[in-house]
């Protein structure tokens, strides 16, 4: 396998320490848990997505783990602004904070709350199971634009992360482009449901919750290729990474860096694990990497 | 082998959706305490916990009282709707999860109200053990027909109304700790850092393993909903048993986080 | 495991022999294998697509084996009227005729073809990955019920097969319902790829292709559950199908029936497997099971 | 067991992308035919094949004529473009699919043109068998030299250019085959249905094996593109070498069907 050269990742305004990111919301809502992914290598970390007022998530079950998955429906639980106080202790290190809301109005509410410890907004345009927000507002490219510009007038690096769960990702990632986006994250989880055959209901408690890990990676790797040839501004690779294979694969998709998430589940050693395998001495630049499956 | 093959099939090859198992026998152990059995058995280590899916309502976290059974304190709505389930009823299970007890040389256990339940797995399975068990009143008092039969039991309750008046930290104070190589402790929060700063003082806490209570959302270290201060661990997967020492600076006793990650 | 009564099963206006059907396109392509896939205990089987011209399809790879499913991207390839022979050997068996085609007018004329041959007509309005067919119509609500309209005019069953790489399945589902549909099919294949990481390009030789098989189980119970809630007709689901439990767990979401496709590989014999597993002696009934997780 | 769980890890846990592979070598054969040696070698018994990814052209089928080779003729697009490839070059391999050849007792091989190649593997595992090799003419014989030092090695050429004059079949017309318990056969299909014919007339059909070609777009027995009546068997799966008494009455020698699925 082909390695790249080690060194500080320039990607949608923020300077990473390697290609590797960890996913919103996993592990992400302690300002602890993401000090301690980054020691464990990450290149950066993106927090828990932050709303506009506190959340306890949907009722459980909120999680399954399936054989070449995870399915959950966490429904977006998060401390709102009292997670200002999580940052604390990350200042200057490059936490991305990942943030939602109902409207442009409230994306930028909550984005002011973070406009001195964040590096840059992931803007969560894309969670499939929270009703009025994520994808309720992903799949509509007016909304997206509305939503990005609203955060991008803070003068900081916006990133939108997109839902699979649409007809044509490319005009979403164009409506954020245009909303003045410095990068795309694809993906976000894609729609899906498991139902307990002995109980006869769905399992989790949501009923509705979003597929993610090695399942979906086949259309994290079309995504990111489709947004690769459709948009102009980098895209973020997210979706059933486990490895430094993956990695590349995603980087040849079209991925100027790349999220994990559900391939943490018992092994937070991960990122450490695919950096050692992913950089090497003789390793080519990355430059010559990211896209090249469309030459 | 087939043992080696089936592990491996189970590890790679199955669904981990809640296993829905049918309750068998329900015995009332206090006024707000229930032990639930049902009729499968899990493969556990004294002081994993598991994921319990009450349908229709919610999932929360249990430990196992035994490899068939939960012990179910009724402080809130998922508590009362499960400890109100009778025989014939299902439940869903996900795990045992999580690091249990590592037990080695003479065990002493110290038990705060229903922090009784991960740690009756261990009295069964090392009898002989010191048990330490407290609660505010003598009617609160889980498991003690049967800890009397196996370990040196040891009470105290709240309000004098059986053995030790006072705090289990308190009738601790008064032991010779430094004979026992393991001492497992589960309780409420408080009283776990009492527990925990009498080791400490002591000088014994490198021999105390603290089981952990946070809230929990997936049970597999996902979510972060468990996460400790200041090392970022995941009860549910890096504990909820943690040594002594690593616990020292925690957030034990100082704060946690609620269903929605503020801090409290 | 509960167990299923066993006996014909009335669906869209066809009579099957059991739950189970061949999916459109595996093993699909010559009466003699259609034939093949009834003796080994299919309750009914659906033809590959066939269209208004003869097709060779894409060019190679066309299908690759993943971990968990299978991606292909074969380009519908079909004999076109030619395969009106194929169906001399198949006559009063419950073979389901796919079709498809780029307006309303060629879905008509394939269908004109097969009036006499076919028990009923599965239109293609979702295959990922041939340009102008397929999906390319099955994103378009409007298009949906003018093709089905153009064939429901057979007074034949008409079955609409749709794709879930739309935002919402749900509109495409009534607009087939309003053009006439006798029953929707759900799911066809996931828009996906994979990369070589050495070659450095897409694998398939269309570069875009379709993910079936387990990889795409929770999607397809998703899909079936959401059709099914918001639909007045039966719900055939389709996709990861590989065993009696997903079958019953499938039906419990909304389907009357089930399709499997990629669970054959390797394994010709599985319809027998799951039906052995599936129905008993002291089996329920399946109106029970039928969409039970809604209530 | 390790074997067994590479086996078990290996079908469970890999995708079965193109494994690329390098080429190290290209031997010219015959003037139309050449054998491409790669720097990986396939674990497949004789008669197996493999999907040949020529990125940017097309994916085909290609016996293995050795744990790493393919020997290739020319025949349209894909193969030319093969044919061309230099050491150094990629491609990428899917495979080995489908059921090889069965052989026991005394073998006879009986191949024509390139249908040797996945006959090849055959004389270098089991030395002394008998190798019927039918060609157009001397300059298109293949694998002479190889064969020579390890098989009975009987010619047969359209033109009488080298050994017999005239077809396969005529030459196995006045052989005894009742001494052979595996008779092999690859090559045209009509060579292969006069053969068929041959064995059929002598009353050996049954220990015929014939290895068949059909249109292969997926290899793993789900496209349908290779299936053939009147039995609906797939040739990648459940081929390519078929027992002969299984394809009597079949549509071996009457008609295949193209990359559209229609009969010619
Ligand atoms: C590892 C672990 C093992 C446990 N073992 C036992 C046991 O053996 N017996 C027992 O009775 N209780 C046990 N608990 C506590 C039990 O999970 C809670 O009492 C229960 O979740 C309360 O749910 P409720 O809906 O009844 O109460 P609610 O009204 O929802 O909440 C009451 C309080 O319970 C806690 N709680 C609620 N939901 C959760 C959750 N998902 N995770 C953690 N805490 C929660 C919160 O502190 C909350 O303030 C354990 C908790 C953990 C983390
Ligand atoms: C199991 C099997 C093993 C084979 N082994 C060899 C071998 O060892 N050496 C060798 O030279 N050839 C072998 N062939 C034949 C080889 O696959 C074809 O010659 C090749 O595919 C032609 O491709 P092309 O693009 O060069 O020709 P085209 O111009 O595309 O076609 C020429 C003819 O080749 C055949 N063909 C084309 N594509 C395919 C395909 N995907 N599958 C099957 N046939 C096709 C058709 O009959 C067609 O008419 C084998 C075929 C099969 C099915
Ligand atoms: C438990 C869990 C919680 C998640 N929470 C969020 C979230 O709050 N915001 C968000 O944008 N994505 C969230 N996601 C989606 C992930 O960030 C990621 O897009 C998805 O899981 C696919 O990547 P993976 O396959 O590497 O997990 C969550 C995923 C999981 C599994
Ligand atoms: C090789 C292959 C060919 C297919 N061809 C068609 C087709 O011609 N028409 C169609 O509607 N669906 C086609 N499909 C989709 C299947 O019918 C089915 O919807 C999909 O594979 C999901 O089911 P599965 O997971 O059981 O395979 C094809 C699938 C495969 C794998
Ligand atoms: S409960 Fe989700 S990480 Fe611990
Ligand atoms: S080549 Fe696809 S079934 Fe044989």
């Amino acid at each position: 396998m082909i390695q790249l050269q080690s060194g500080p990742v320039e990607v949608g305004g923020v300077t990473l320490r390697n290609h590797l990111i960890l996913a919103a919301g996993v592990l992400g809502t302690c300002g602890s848990s993401l000090a301690r992914m980054l020691r464990e290598g990450a290149g950066a970390v993106v927090s828990k997505s932050i709303g506009p007022e506190p959340r306890s998530g949907h009722a459980g079950p909120c999680l399954v783990v399936l054989e070449d998955g995870v399915l959950n429906a966490m429904g977006l639980p998060n401390p709102s602004s009292d997670f200002r106080g999580e940052l604390d202790q990350l200042k200057g290190e490059p936490v991305i904070v990942s943030i939602f809301g109902g409207n442009p109005d409230e994306f930028g509410t909550v984005a002011s709350w973070f406009v001195d410890s964040a590096a840059a907004f992931e803007l969560n345009v894309s969670c499939p199971h929270a009703s009025g927000y994520g994808a309720q507002i992903g799949t509509n490219p007016d909304l997206v634009e509305a939503c990005t510009a609203a955060v991008s007038r803070f003068h900081k690096p916006v990133w939108v992360k997109l839902t699979p769960n649409v007809t044509d990702i490319t005009t979403v990632g164009i409506a954020a482009q245009d909303g003045g986006a410095n990068a795309l994250v694809a993906i976000n989880t894609v729609k899906a449901m498991r139902i307990s055959p002995e109980i006869r209901k769905p399992v989790l408690g949501n009923r509705f919750g979003g597929l993610s890990g090695k399942a979906i990676f086949p259309i994290a790797v079309r995504c990111v290729y489709e947004l690769y040839g459709a948009c102009e501004i980098p895209v973020i690779g997210c979706g059933g990474v486990s490895s430094a294979a993956d990695v590349l694969e995603l980087m040849m998709a079209g991925a100027s860096a790349v999220e994990i998430g559900s391939a943490l589940r018992g092994n937070p050693g991960l990122f450490r694990e695919i950096t050692g395998n992913l950089y090497g001495t003789d390793g080519i630049s990355p430059a010559e990497i990211v896209g090249c499956a469309h030459d | 082998m087939v043992y080696l093959l089936q592990k491996l099939w189970g590890a790679l090859m199955t669904d981990q959706l809640p296993v829905i198992v049918a309750i068998t026998r329900v015995v009332g152990e206090t006024p707000s305490v229930k032990t639930i059995f049902f009729d499968r058995r899990f493969d556990a280590e004294p002081g994993q916990f598991v994921m319990v899916w009450i349908p229709g309502i919610d999932e929360i976290p249990m430990a196992l009282s035994g490899p068939d059974s939960i012990t179910v304190q009724v402080v809130g709505d998922a508590t009362r709707v499960l400890g109100g389930l009778l025989p014939g009823d299902m439940i869903g299970i996900r795990g045992p999860f999580g690091n249990g007890f590592s037990p080695k040389g003479r065990i002493l256990a110290v038990a705060g109200g229903v922090g009784a339940a991960p740690l009756l797995p261990l009295a069964q399975l090392y009898p002989g053990l010191t048990f330490v068990l407290g609660a505010r009143s003598a009617s609160d008092l889980l498991y003690t027909n049967f800890l009397k039969t196996c370990s040196d039991l040891m009470i105290a309750t709240d309000d004098g109304s059986a053995g030790y008046h006072g705090y289990v930290a308190g009738l601790l104070r008064d032991m010779d700790l430094s004979c026992y190589e393991t001492i497992c402790v589960c309780g409420p929060e408080l009283m776990m850092k009492s527990v925990f700063d009498l080791l400490d003082a002591k000088g014994v806490l490198h021999n105390g393993q603290f089981s952990l209570h946070r809230y929990m959302k997936c049970g597999v270290g996902l979510c972060g909903s468990c996460c400790i201060d200041p090392d970022g661990f995941c009860v549910c997967r890096d504990g909820p048993v943690f040594m002594g020492d690593i616990l020292r600076n925690s957030e034990l006793g100082r704060h946690h986080r609620d269903a929605s990650g503020r801090r409290c």
